[in-house]
């Protein structure tokens, strides 16, 4: 029997601070052991339990897509104790590390449809799995029309920024990014998600829609989704909830019977629905 | 099978079960305060008590358990699971309903993806030596809930107290390997028919009028029900009733370091802890003491059986016992059926 | 009589508005208990009760319900905790209006229950005798041999301050003249004292109850809970039992009113109150404070004496 | 049972304003004191929460010394004498619970007092170095036992 507790070593290859607060660091982690690394298969919106010991466990999604083989890569937000301590953590120190954990986006359900990403500040995280999983090139085919908006409060706080110039050079996909408060280099768009949403206006016509963020900026969305006609089983978004076990057993996430751990965190709009308003 | 084990070979029987195994049994850690421990010697062992504070649960799911104790050597760390359990162990004297809720986290904690292999091989390698509980106590409910005082499910061996001596019945394959135990007499008709009426007397005892039926349904509709706005006031948000619930089975990962060596330690957690569910961001889902009295009421009555078809409660009563506000489940539960 | 006049008072505040509840005994579940209720509806009055088994110290609701204008019944003690609370500013907005009960000291339902053999279905209580009741059995026991050792050293059962009494002041002196476990326990070296320490804290299962029942102990965040920084380990080593019981105790220092409500919530019977006695008799030693006697000055430990002891410092 | 060489740790809380630049005055003139302190500079005497104390002698310290100005020199006019009464009561509450009082040790020790300094911690360490070490509630006795696979005894 496998022990689900046990984390399996992995390195940090590369560290890097995504954002001009310092607040957002990326690692890149690579697998100390080849067996690890070929039993790690993941879709895009899972997560890991990432532990430093002595410090603990914290669950993050996972950032890279299942197509860059070899590493993984996860965005950390600096603020309690475990997320301080990785971002202290050297390239060439050691993370425990435990999954993938919980269900990722329902890539079956998106193939052959038109796909709205819609993404607020550093939840960008799984979003960005999803749409570098999808637009590796044989991958591309899997979905038709692909939309993407992604927004943060300032420039400085945009994720992953040299991707984000090299997406919106493409042209197979619609790419708009925007802040809520420009700088004097800030050239895009400027303006909230949901009005920026509202003027991208997609059609919500054989198309679904994954939505990441902030709760205040999921919360002015949601109405403008439904003003364009998109229903709740084909809106999807990801859940975060205090997590500790990331299987299901410690019992702190759950929302009614569902945990979001091992039955999420990804949802759809239509089972959200149907829960008690504990999240 | 059934057989005779008078009360004066109760000693040397605990010896042999001391020397064989890893025995858990009841003792008091202070004058009314019995609970579950391992025992080193026969004579703290005593049967005659009342259902411990802390429940069977202790036994295979302890309150604070090291998962793995790891060491730190130049740049790699070396990591050591204490999941090995390294003796056969038995349960003595374990009641109906705590042996009910073993079963009723066993089915959490086996899962369909996954194992929680530290309570799983503790539960595999433990044999139950389950007691007849002659003096359920006014707070029992244990018939309401689909138990009873002399129910035998899940016990490998049942003990019944006659008197003068137990009546020992060996219910399955487990138990089996007991039944060659030197101090296992050959029992009379008399005998059985005294265990008879005992169970008799002690099943008209226990609470059966709670109505937990059909309870999982109704409290569908009542999640947002201005019933939780009153029902939580006396609640000083304790964790007694979590901690001594034979069912509730919710636990804390934490890192113990010490320099360079240091463990991974689960520790029982309560819903009803603010701390709980409270994010590192500052936003709490259940934020105040509505919304966690909610969760322990309705995760037992509710949300569990949508997952189990069964409650998550054995009616042992003692949430009710030691609550030291006196905050009555039954009560609850009349009270949501009454609606 | 105290208890109708209890529900007369409540009634009246109610319908007149000038709390939003009251906060008072009810009829508990199980003999030998009463339990807090929380009555918003005048009509709902009547379900107020007053016995001695009226054991918890309300006084800690009052941080739950700190939205509200409480009406709060008290007894001796409890109106001590509400005085302490006041002088640590809790009551900005909503001071609570305190209904006060001379008490009669209230009976220990542990104590009862070893005295019995059998188990307990039915308890009454006439004049000073408690009648317990159970299968095959009625035992009629003096109600002064089985109170909480708390209230037997209690010297302020007629709560100090109070907006209402609801009887005449009780005679105040002391069932006992101290604290039996204390004197007891000073009394041993030192080596044994630790160890009675340390054996009493080791059947805690850190469910906090002590805590929570207690109206002093109202921390945003707890130092048990503090993860930055992580005071405290969370499982049962001995050295962390320790550390909680002693920390939580002197925590209390200055501010305990010595209501016993700590030791009574313990579902493991460990033994508290001497803890927070000892502080109490220290504080009066040697700041010659006491708790919830005086209702203006800060409490002892935020202010000090120029005069105030310092053999002890190099 | 303990061995020779056994050398008690001390743990020493300096106010910033007197007793750590008394304890610089030694320093630079040269006056030898044990070095079995550690220093940790705190703003104030006053500020010495008591659970830093008992934390300390958890995590495995034998004594603890919280020195600051002297009655009526604080910077802060009264955080010294706020920390003479949690002193106080900490030290005889101590002693109650069954912890040697003379581990945990006040003392006031000005700027100019680096003699005086020297001599505290001497007659600190000696004092505590009669005590033996404290095994009572460290932590680290008890590190890797799990209370579930200790045995009734």
């Amino acid at each position: 029997m496998k022990n689900p507790y046990l984390p399996i070593p992995m390195v940090v290859k590369k560290a890097s601070i995504e954002t001009t607060d310092r607040m957002l660091r990326s690692l890149e982690l690579t697998f100390r052991k080849k067996e690890d690394e070929e039993a790690f298969q993941f879709i895009p919106g899972q997560f890991c339990e990432l532990s430093i010991l002595g410090k603990g466990e914290a669950s993050f999604g996972i950032a890279s897509s299942p197509t860059e083989k070899g590493s993984l890569k996860f965005t950390i937000n600096k603020a309690g104790v475990v997320t301080t301590a990785l971002h202290q953590i050297e390239e060439g120190e050691e993370i425990g590390i435990r999954g993938p954990l919980g269900n990722g986006y329902p890539m079956d359900l998106f193939e052959g449809k038109n796909l709205l990403v819609i993404g607020g500040g550093f939840a960008f995280t799984t979003l960005r799995s999803l749409v570098a999983y999808l637009l590796h090139p044989p991958n591309r085919t899997k979905v038709k029309d692909m939309t993407i908006i992604y927004g943060a409060r300032m420039p400085g706080l945009l994720l992953y920024k040299e991707e984000l110039v090299e997406w919106g050079k493409r042209d197979d996909l619609q790419f708009v990014v925007t802040v809520d408060q420009g700088n004097k280099d800030w050239k895009g768009k400027v303006g909230l998600v949901p009005n920026v949403l509202e003027e991208v206006a997609p059609s919500s016509e054989d198309t679904y829609a994954v939505i990441c963020g902030p709760p205040i900026m999921i919360k002015f969305t949601f109405p403008k989704l439904m003003a364009l006609r998109f229903p709740n089983e084909r809106i999807f978004t990801s859940l975060e909830r205090r997590m500790k076990c990331g299987i299901g057993k410690c019992g702190r996430c759950n929302i009614g019977h569902l945990y979001v751990c091992k039955d999420g965190p990804v949802f759809s709009y239509a089972r959200l629905e149907k829960l008690p308003k504990d999240y | 099978m059934k057989f005779k084990l008078e009360k004066r070979d109760f000693k040397p029987f605990l010896q042999s079960l001391i020397d064989g195994y890893d025995l858990y049994a009841p003792v008091h850690l202070a004058e009314g305060v019995p609970v579950y421990r391992k025992m080193g010697r026969p004579d703290e062992v005593d049967l005659s008590l009342l259902n411990p504070q802390k429940s069977l649960k202790e036994v295979f799911f302890p309150q604070d358990e090291v998962m793995f104790r790891y060491e730190k050597v130049d740049q790699e760390t070396q990591m050591v699971s204490t999941e090995e359990v390294k003796r056969e162990r038995v349960v003595l004297g374990a009641r109906p309903c705590d042996i009910e809720a073993i079963s009723i986290i066993e089915e959490v904690f086996s899962g369909r993806e996954y194992t929680d292999i530290y309570f799983l091989n503790k539960r595999k390698a433990t044999t139950i030596i389950g007691m007849a509980c002659h003096q359920p106590l006014p707070t029992c409910f244990c018939s309401s809930t689909g138990g009873g005082p002399f129910v035998r499910k899940g016990s490998d061996l049942f003990l019944i107290d006659l008197g003068e001596a137990y009546l020992v019945e060996i219910l399955t394959e487990k138990g089996e390997a007991f039944k060659k135990n030197k101090f296992f007499k050959k029992t009379s008709a008399k005998n059985l028919q005294l265990a008879k009426e005992l169970e008799e007397k002690a099943s008209k005892k226990t609470d059966s009028t709670i109505p937990v039926k059909g309870i999982d349904q109704k409290l569908d509709q009542w999640v947002e029900s201005p019933f939780w706005d009153r029902v939580h006031e006396k609640c000083i948000s304790c964790r007694v009733c979590t901690y001594l619930c034979p069912t509730c089975h919710c636990f804390d990962i934490m890192d113990e370091a010490l320099n360079e060596k240091g463990q991974r330690v689960r520790n029982w957690d309560s819903c009803l802890s603010e701390f709980y569910t409270l994010e590192t961001s500052g936003h709490n889902p259940r934020a105040t003491c509505r919304e966690r009295t909610r969760q322990r009421l309705m995760h037992k009555f509710n949300y569990f059986p949508k997952i189990f078809d069964r409650i998550a409660c054995v009616g042992c009563g003692r949430c009710i016992l030691y609550c030291p506000v006196n905050f009555d489940i039954r009560e609850v539960i009349k009270e949501i059926n009454a609606k | 009589m105290i208890q109708q006049k209890l529900r007369e008072i409540a009634k009246e505040l109610l319908m007149k508005k000038e709390v939003d509840l009251i906060i008072g005994f009810g009829e508990g579940t199980l003999p030998l208990r009463a339990t807090p209720i929380f009555v918003r509806d005048p009509e709902e009055a009547e379900r107020i009760i007053w016995n001695s088994f009226c054991e918890n110290n309300l006084a800690t609701y009052l941080h739950k319900f700190d939205r509200f204008k409480v009406g709060l019944i008290v007894k001796g003690c409890d109106a001590r905790s509400v005085v302490a609370l006041n002088l640590e500013k809790r009551f900005k907005n909503n001071p609570p209006f305190l209904i006060g009960v001379p008490c009669q000291r209230m009976v220990d339902r542990r104590k009862v229950k070893k005295a019995v053999k059998g188990e307990i279905l039915k308890a009454l209580e006439e004049d000073d005798r408690i009648i317990v009741e159970g299968e095959g059995f009625r035992v009629i026991l003096k109600r002064d041999d089985f109170l909480y050792t708390s209230c037997q050293v209690c010297t302020h059962r007629t709560p100090v301050q109070a907006n209402v009494l609801v009887d005449q002041p009780v005679e105040e002196l002391p069932l006992v003249e101290s604290h039996p476990d204390m004197d007891q326990f000073e009394s041993k070296s030192l080596e044994e004292r630790w160890k009675f320490f340390e054996n009493e804290a080791s059947r805690c299962i850190r469910c906090y109850a002590c805590r929570e029942a207690c109206p002093m102990c109202y921390c945003r965040e707890c130092f048990v809970d503090s993860s930055r920084p992580k005071w405290i380990e969370k499982g049962l080593s001995p050295s962390d039992l320790t550390f909680y019981h002693m920390v939580r105790a002197y925590h209390q220092s200055g501010r305990c009113s010595g209501c016993g409500s700590c030791e009574r919530a313990c579902p493991m019977e460990i033994r508290l109150n001497y803890l927070t006695q000892k502080l109490n008799r220290d504080a009066k030693e040697l700041f010659g404070f006491e708790v919830g006697i005086n209702p203006d000055g800060p409490p002892p430990l935020s202010t000090f004496e120029t005069e105030d002891k310092q053999d002890f410092i190099k | 049972m303990m061995e020779k060489s056994w050398e008690p740790k001390i743990l020493a809380f300096l106010c910033n304003w007197c007793s750590y630049a008394g304890a610089d005055l030694a320093g630079t003139s040269r006056i030898q004191y044990p070095s079995n302190i550690r220093v940790i500079r705190v703003p104030c005497s006053g500020r010495i929460n008591p659970l830093f104390i008992l934390k300390a002698l958890q995590s495995g310290v034998d004594g603890v010394l919280v020195s600051g100005c002297h009655p009526g020199d604080c910077h802060y006019l009264s955080g010294n004498y706020i920390g003479r009464r949690k002193s106080a009561t900490l030290k005889c509450f101590l002693e109650f619970l069954g912890i040697e009082g003379g581990r945990v040790q006040f003392s006031w020790v000005s700027a100019a007092e680096g003699v005086k300094f020297s001599r505290v911690v001497q007659e600190v360490t000696e004092e505590v170095k009669k005590l033996g070490p404290l095994k009572k509630f460290k932590k680290s006795s008890w590190f890797g036992v799990q209370s579930s696979e200790k045995e009734n005894e």
